[in-house]
């Protein structure tokens, strides 16, 4: 479990408990994770959210998307967990052609990533604690190990007294912070967060990205859409800009606004 | 395996409460379509009972000569209740004849003839019934090469509109039947999908998390399962509590064709069931499929 | 008031299309519900001619004295003829009598006794026709008054058994008719509901945003209406477009009974429409009410 | 049209334009919109979402409400609309006790306030034009005068070009401006917004902020959930800060965070 890892060990030791793990890759031999080959999408409706965008995320990157509303951030995030299919282009991930997936392997590709959803996309029917684990079971982990799971997760995002409501039962922070513990659960290769503070009070925002900072450290990719200029701008981090959907700046370092 | 199933099963046990007015719209809507095909199963049974009831007074019917042996007659009843076409053969007397007839006349209100005749003109006569009004042909050829007999009543024309009746009704209930069973089966597939419709969000979520198929669409199968189950165990109870009242009633009220569940009960649990749980489970898998497709 | 009139009817056309998956299932509910309706209203009527039809066989008979003058049997045939419970009053001859009696029992294939017979045994008679068979007793009283009559068959028992029959024939369709009507009602009420209940949240949002109740509720209402009509239609086609075939197969088949839909075909799409539009506003009503009670 | 006079006419000439409508009131004689007495909200599953809370909001004001995430924010909010009813203490809007209201009255009461949902609450089979329609149709406004105000309304929030779309064809912060759109285009006496920046970019939530100080400036009462410190500190407006379900705090000119 890396969450155990992250928040429960030594921070000296986390790298170690990675290491015999697959998908845990040394910081010298990086492998690219993701990677978008002119990817253009075109909605029905005609409307072309991303043009001509290429981005490649090695394994292990911390990337910030940022850009004005509409942009096409969350078209983006959409594209990788082939929620939606590129218009043109290549949408690669894992070494997987997204495109050429045959759809019973859908799934398998899921669960290697974490996706925190700009609107939640809780199930109404199942509690925090349920919805939490859900992320859990589907991936055919065995009962006993899903309890101890959840309850750690619930605990980092500190929902531990909400557990048994219901999504409509709950605050908006509430509700985002029980996506942002479905997202993390089942231990990812690869986390997106699509505005995962958004609807969070600046202390509570603050603890949720050095969860991200942690788990990162620990290898795991982080793809994180945000408007929070503050937090760009203090991790000097990896930052993508898009605007109106092309990529107008990919720098490390960089802060939430354009320099010029 | 085991694991997987008992997990579909708790989760449909959920789902099913947890959507709880949507899944008892579903069952009452299974419930009532179930009584509709039910009620006609148990009409229709009523009716090829009567039809049969019909078709086993078909008989045919020979005038023995007066100059007959009854030595001759007890032979020729012998052969003829052997043959297979033959349920049964009745010998009746020149003096029975004439009873009969008085008899029936008077019931029907109408004018002894006979009490202006002088002798009895009447025949004494075989009366075979058949196991199947269709197969008088033979019989009537068996009887008409005897010497003993002088005449064999010409039933043909009878029988022919016997058969086709009884035919058509037989036909027509099949028919009848064959349609409600669609228009049942549509109602449900239609009720079902509805329902799910209401939880298209929910699945297309679970898809978005990682979920395969399988995890998705087994529970909400289970979960028709339930609703069919739940519909058809409602449907027999309300059969069993109104079989009894009714049945006596209709039978105080009309003597002559009592609807008798008793009889076809197991006939009608198993269609029950059978259409219950069938019904449920493919209007779910349908209804499910239509947004894993995509 | 006309204003919000056009104003519903154009977002009731609106909602229709945008959830036309729900919108097209209610409508498939609907027109299979009211098949089921026409159809068994079909099959009552047909049932009912053929019942009306087996009720005008019932005829009070009365055999006349032989001694009765010409003028007398005239003078009678007038006066009941005049009375209000009887249709048709039809005078057998002695003669004619027999020719019957003949030709009925040679359509039996029975023998004819009457050959052995040296004079015509037959009384000349008056047979009345009566509009209802219940009233038989007046008309029996009227003509066994009279001296011409010599007795008047006893169709007690006969009319009893017509009557018992064709009351719980009746009775019974009605019934059957009735509890259908109630499924069918049912039936559709939980369809709108269930493609209410997926709309739940918008209606709530509605509410948030300061709609009143009739805002609301009245585009859905003439929503149900528009499923309504449209089922009806389609069922009214299918009607139309099976009627002919069927019909004409049925003679072909059967000849005694053609189900003649013709001659029902004013009430067929007055019931169809009726229950179709009534169905469609009271599914919607109801199943709006609930969310707007709250 | 309230949005017009704020934009389309000189910054001078706003007052004057609502002097004679009803509603409008001088500075000198201020009426309290909204008085809050000692409530109480318990949930049905017996969660205390607001405790023992006295609050007075006079007509023109523009009141921030800040808190952490699960503090009662929203919670005060759907007591306002009459979404939900306080368990005990009164909720008196514009002179009427909530809780006494007829059923077929809080339309009308609803009516007067302009509401921006944490969730949006658009109407999913409604186009981003007739969701903000939707707002002056329920008032019986005249059709010819509908169709001008909503343009207006969204060119305001920057949502020309998505006019004909549906809700799910948009962005977050599309669908959060649509929100904001609808609020507004009635011209409400009084403008509820629950966090109505949390998916905008920091020149678009700028630039929204700046819209309601405007319409506040012509007499319309604000109240404004927000985890935005930066917006907060900046303004200097009362502050009304809960936590716990508690006011801990209602200071005029506060920052987001307390002080001590
Ligand atoms: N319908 C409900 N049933 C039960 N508890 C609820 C319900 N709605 C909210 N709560 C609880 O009440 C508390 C206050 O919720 P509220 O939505 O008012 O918080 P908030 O201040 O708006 O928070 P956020 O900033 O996260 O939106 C939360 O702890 C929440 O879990
Ligand atoms: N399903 C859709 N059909 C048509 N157009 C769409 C659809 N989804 C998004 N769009 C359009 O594509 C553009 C990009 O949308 P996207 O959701 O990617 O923006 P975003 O960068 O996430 O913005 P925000 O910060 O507001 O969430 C928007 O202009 C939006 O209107
Ligand atoms: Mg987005
Ligand atoms: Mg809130």
């Amino acid at each position: 479990m890396t969450l155990e890892a992250v928040t429960d060990r030594p921070a000296d030791a986390l790298p170690v408990a990675r290491l015999g793990e697959p998908g845990s890759w040394g910081a010298t031999e990086r492998r690219d994770l993701l990677v978008l080959n002119d990817v253009t999408k075109r909605y029905p409706n005609g409307r072309e959210a991303l043009r001509d965008v290429d981005l490649v995320v090695p394994e292990g990157d911390f990337v910030f998307l940022v850009g004005p509303s509409g942009a096409g951030k969350s078209t983006l995030m959409k594209l990788i967990i082939r929620d939606e299919l590129a218009t043109s282009g290549e949408v690669i991930l894992d070494g997987e052609n997204l495109a050429r997936l045959p759809r019973r392997k859908v799934p398998h590709v899921r669960r290697k990533i974490g996706t925190v959803f700009q609107d939640f996309k809780l199930l109404p029917t199942k509690t925090v604690r349920e919805n939490v684990a859900f992320a859990l079971e589907v991936t055919g982990t065995p009962r006993g190990r899903i309890g101890p799971a959840v309850e750690r997760a619930l605990r980092h995002v500190g929902l531990t007294g909400q557990a048994a409501q219901f999504p409509r039962q709950l605050s908006g922070g509430e509700q985002q912070r029980t996506a942002i513990a479905r997202a993390l659960v089942h231990d990812p290769r690869l986390v997106i967060a699509d505005e995962p503070t958004g609807n969070l009070d600046p202390l509570i925002s603050w603890e949720i990205i050095q969860l991200l900072l942690r788990i990162n450290e620990l290898g795991v990719t982080v793809l994180m859409a945000t408007h929070d200029a503050d937090v760009v701008t203090a991790l000097r981090k990896r930052v993508v800009a898009l605007e109106e959907g092309r990529i107008i700046r990919d720098e490390i370092g960089g802060g939430y606004h354009r320099r010029g | 395996m085991i694991g997987f199933l008992a997990f579909s099963l708790s989760r449909a046990w959920q789902g099913f409460w947890r959507n709880v007015a949507m899944s008892l719209a579903a069952t009452a809507t299974m419930t009532l379509m179930l009584l509709l095909l039910a009620g006609f199963f148990i009409v229709q049974n009523g009716l090829l009972a009567a039809l049969t009831f019909v078709e086993q007074k078909v008989e045919v019917e020979a005038d023995l000569r007066p100059t007959a042996l009854d030595a001759d007659v007890d032979a020729l009843e012998l052969r003829i209740e052997a043959l297979p076409e033959v349920l049964e053969v009745d010998y009746v007397s020149k003096e029975e004849a004439l009873r009969r007839f008085r008899e029936a006349r008077a019931a029907q209100g109408e004018e002894d003839l006979t009490r202006y005749l002088d002798s009895n003109p009447l025949h004494a006569s075989l009366q075979v019934k058949l196991r199947d009004p269709a197969d008088f042909g033979t019989v009537m050829d068996a009887l008409r090469a005897d010497p003993a007999v002088e005449r064999v009543k010409n039933i043909t024309d009878l029988v022919g509109r016997v058969v086709t009746v009884t035919d058509f009704l037989r036909t027509a209930g099949l028919a009848i039947l064959a349609v409600i069973g669609a228009i049942v089966l549509f109602i449900i597939i239609n009720t079902i999908r509805l329902a799910v419709v209401g939880r298209a969000e929910e699945i297309e979520v679970m898809r978005l998390v990682g979920a395969s198929d399988a995890f998705i669409r087994w529970p909400f199968v289970f979960e028709g399962a339930l609703v069919g189950l739940l519909g058809a165990t409602l449907t027999l109870a309300t059969i069993a509590a109104v079989a009894d009242p009714l049945g006596a009633f209709m039978y105080d009220f009309f003597r002559v064709l009592p609807i008798r569940v008793g009889a076809i009960a197991r006939d009608v649990s198993l269609l029950v069931l059978g259409a219950g749980l069938g019904l449920g489970v493919v209007g779910a898998w349908i209804s499910v499929r239509t947004y894993l497709i995509r």
